[in-house]
């Protein structure tokens, strides 16, 4: 690397990509520097993943207690303190993000605080202050989408960073809008919290993308739980009034349209990529029509020294996604024969159960031709699952009838995305059903339905009648 | 020569072609694997399944003269 | 299968072995028979693994309502209706044998109910009715092993069928004599449910197999949760007075002497084959010095017909074990090209963190002249563990250096066993380090915990400094 620039890479945004990426370029033994303007840890680490997945626990827990009395174990009257709440979850955050702080200390990534602009294609302007670079990686990520008639207030109409403090008293009604992974979380947490929640969808189906099947199963279980769900269905307005917010909600297919109160309007509509300030003009950098920043599989855009990762490089806009890219950026200006080359990304909504899937859907792998297997095992069957007291979900397997090829792997199930390791290991790994059903599975575990979804494929499964 | 097998060393083949060389009556430690570590895939038992018995054929005696 | 015979095979024992044995012999279109003395599903279902997991998931719901506290959650007055528990317990217990009972009637196996014995080597008597079998699977496990001076009454000094019933009060003042897994089960029941535990190991390290670094890792969580641990220390009597049950307790290597005082002792000192009434000196049927019944690959004894699984075939003791070897015999009397070629065979104690693992630990490893790597990853460092409250433990890995062929993954872990998955898929699939790492692991999950032990091999785990 010339010793010409500041540095070998700096990176523009500290998320899961941006940190990644800074960290590994290091361990690598190249000079990195990583800009960030808000907090280090990005979206994910301050108002994504893991406060959700906190306060997701939070409202398991709740709901745990009250299935304690199946079991004999009953509780005098409970109390949430809502603050507390709050502040043991912002002290996990705090602790991660201190956490990668001072990552970037020992592994001696120059940390670089501002807001970071592009100068030209090797100078980015950092607050005031400038810095050459032989190599650029963007990872500044990606932002809510808004949408017209819903104005976020973070107060009554909020957005997903809004919703992640939580109000006291809890809201009494509360309506999400869009039917995605996100949307599904905050109702989760608000439904075992006390709220009565609603969600409406403009698309046909509730999380785009998963197996319809899965999405079928997964549906079933929220209904039962309170959530209540409706697709095809939009909200036009929301105002605030003395007694709520006023949502006109429309039917798309009848244009039947109908105004219902609420105390609380969560907007979860998607997110777009954040570009603001960063100057990208200067550079030759190419985006897509959705302002995207295409990238290749070594992750360089089409200018080679400039790399993107992460949500501001497209979709599925995940944290994993980001951080393998990361990785991969660096590796690749290091040297290393890098690439994102993995067969699947897997997909995780963490409520309870989860809803946890990679690899192709049913639908998908008949679309590429494949002559499609199927195999299910319903986690009713499972005693592990019954002494969890969690005995909603299935795992399916999708396979390649042809040559036993794994295709993708649907999990509805407590605990799903830890047993989606295996999974996302055997798609790469090129594992048949055969494989997976020979290997043996410690028993009692939720694992096993993975093993019985199998056998389940060959018409073997031992604890359900293979039809 | 192939590497002397480590005395704890096992020829790494996944599953479904463990079961496949069993069926097809296929020594392992005779079947080059393709992946990393010589790892042992199905194709590669199909492949000296394929192989293999024509090389026996050939150390076979020769068939009888015709009359 | 010749017709001459009354069954293609007949099953001695509905344990896990045999139950799997038999449907999957069902499923090939075999004539099957199974023959169980006391209830379908075996120690197993009925006094092993599931009621146990049961016991375990309520002790685990008191210790998480205490723990709720932290984040702004708590109770008035916890009640535990112990007779509740215990039937609670004893329900799924019910259902999953009647399910195997009626996995029976649907795969159209003949379930023979009373005592099985041999008239000959094709000829078994069940009950008063003699019946003649092309090939005979002995699946018949094992049953706790006695120790002198301890006379297990079920009430006060109990062996781990008489654990299983939760006493009102629960004892304040608990013994586990022997430090194995079973032991553990219960010493974290117990702990959790009030009582204050002590476990005593005659070996100089409790669960004897396991990787001494993950031992070492889960004892510690063990102790911090209050439960007490001696090695080199083993009870030599045992005597029930009016304030308890005085043990006299010898330090081994000191033979110093001691006596306490408890209010119930557990006996779990290993387990031995269980052979009573089978008459199995009319068959040639072969045992080894231990009683076992050796047998090969296809789980054949050394009598050809006569197939010998599970528990009754030996070491390791563990379900899973018996259902792939029940699924062997079965297919090896169907003609079918199966064997017990298992890579590596898992364990799994389900405490909380569990501790689980599959293939070698470290110091086998080294036995068997690998240059070993290991690569550690603490569960501290993971977001979601953080989320979960449950910090407790780390991720191990053993590699061979020149290979990087994974031989080993040892967990403590919450939701360890369900981590294993990916573990025993690896394993078996000739994974290397290099394959866990360059797989995408959904974030947040436990299961990153993994990818990055993957990465610590190579020393490039993200989340911690790499030594
Ligand atoms: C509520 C919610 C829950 C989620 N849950 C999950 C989940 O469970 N699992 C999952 O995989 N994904 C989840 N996601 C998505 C995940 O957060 C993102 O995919 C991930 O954060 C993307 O990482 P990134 O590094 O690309 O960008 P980001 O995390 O968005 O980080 C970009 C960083 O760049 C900084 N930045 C931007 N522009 C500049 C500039 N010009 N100068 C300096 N700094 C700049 C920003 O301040 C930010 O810190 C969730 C998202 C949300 C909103
Ligand atoms: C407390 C406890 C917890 C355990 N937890 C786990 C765990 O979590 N995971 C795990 O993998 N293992 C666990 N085990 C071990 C597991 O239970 C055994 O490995 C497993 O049950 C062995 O299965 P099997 O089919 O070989 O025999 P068994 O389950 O012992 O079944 C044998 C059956 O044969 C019947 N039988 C015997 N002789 C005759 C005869 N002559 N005629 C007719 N019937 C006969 C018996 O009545 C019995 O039902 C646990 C064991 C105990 C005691």
């Amino acid at each position: 690397m010339t010793n010409s620039y500041d540095f070998d890479v700096l990176v523009i945004g500290a998320g899961p990509g941006g940190y990644h990426a800074a960290i590994r370029a290091a361990q690598l033994g190249l000079r990195a520097a990583c800009a960030e303007r808000e907090a280090v840890g990005g979206v994910c680490l301050n108002i994504g993943c893991i406060p959700t997945k906190a306060l997701l626990h939070a409202g398991e827990q709740v709901a745990a207690a009250r299935h304690a009395s199946d079991f004999g174990l009953t509780f005098g009257e409970q109390k949430l303190d809502v603050a507390k709440l709050n502040g043991w979850k912002d002290g996990i955050v705090k602790k991660l993000t201190g956490g990668v702080a001072g990552l970037f200390r020992a592994n001696k990534v120059t940390h670089l605080v501002g807001q970071a602009s592009f100068v030209d294609a090797h100078t980015v302007k950092v607050g005031d202050k400038t810095y050459t670079a032989a190599n650029v990686i963007i990872a500044t990520g990606s932002e809510p989408a808004k949408i017209r008639g819903l104005d976020v207030d973070q107060q009554y109409i909020v957005d997903s960073t809004g919703a992640l403090n939580v109000p006291d008293p809890i809201p009494a009604r509360m309506l999400c809008v869009g039917g995605g992974v996100i949307s599904f979380e905050f109702s989760h947490i608000y439904n075992n919290l006390g709220s009565k929640v609603k969600i409406i969808e403009f698309l046909p189906t509730i999380i785009p993308g998963a197996d319809a099947d899965a999405v079928k199963e997964f549906g079933k279980s929220m209904k039962k739980q309170g959530i209540e769900f409706e697709t095809e269905t939009k909200a036009n307005s929301a105002v605030k009034k003395d007694d709520g917010v006023h949502v006109e909600i429309e039917n798309v297919k009848t244009g039947e349209k109908r105004t219902e109160v609420f105390d609380r309007v969560l907007v979860a509509v998607g997110r777009r990529p954040r570009l603001d300030g960063l100057n990208l003009e200067v550079t030759d950098v190419a985006q897509n029509e959705r302002g995207f920043i295409p990238a290749d599989e070594q992750q360089r855009t089409n200018v080679p020294h400039i790399f993107a990762i992460g949500d501001v490089a497209g979709n599925p806009m995940l944290a994993h996604k980001a951080m393998k890219e990361g990785v991969v950026a660096a590796e690749v200006i290091a040297g290393k024969p890098a690439a994102q080359d993995a067969v699947a990304i897997p997909g995780v909504v963490y409520t309870s159960p989860e809803l946890a899937w990679v690899g192709l859907t049913e639908q998908e792998a008949r679309d590429k031709g494949y002559d499609v297997r199927t195999g299910v095992f319903p986690l009713s069957a499972s005693g592990r699952a019954m002494t969890l007291q969690q005995t909603d979900g299935f795992v399916k397997m999708v396979v390649d009838h042809d040559t036993d090829l794994l295709l993708g792997v649907h999990i509805v199930a407590a605990h799903g995305s830890d047993m989606l390791g295996e999974a996302s290991l055997a798609l790469e790994m090129g594992a048949t059903a055969t494989d997976v059903a020979l290997t043996i599975h410690a028993h009692p575990t939720l694992g096993e339905t993975v093993l019985e979804a199998a056998e389940a494929v060959h018409k073997q499964a031992i604890h359900i009648m293979n039809r | 020569t192939p590497a002397p097998t480590r005395n704890a060393g096992r020829v790494p083949a996944v599953p479904a072609a463990r079961r496949l060389a069993r069926e097809l009556g296929v020594d392992l430690a005779q079947v080059r694997g393709s992946g990393p570590n010589g790892r042992i895939r199905l194709e590669d038992v199909s492949a000296h399944a394929q192989t293999a018995p024509a090389q026996q054929t050939s150390a076979a005696p020769p068939p009888a003269p015709a009359p």
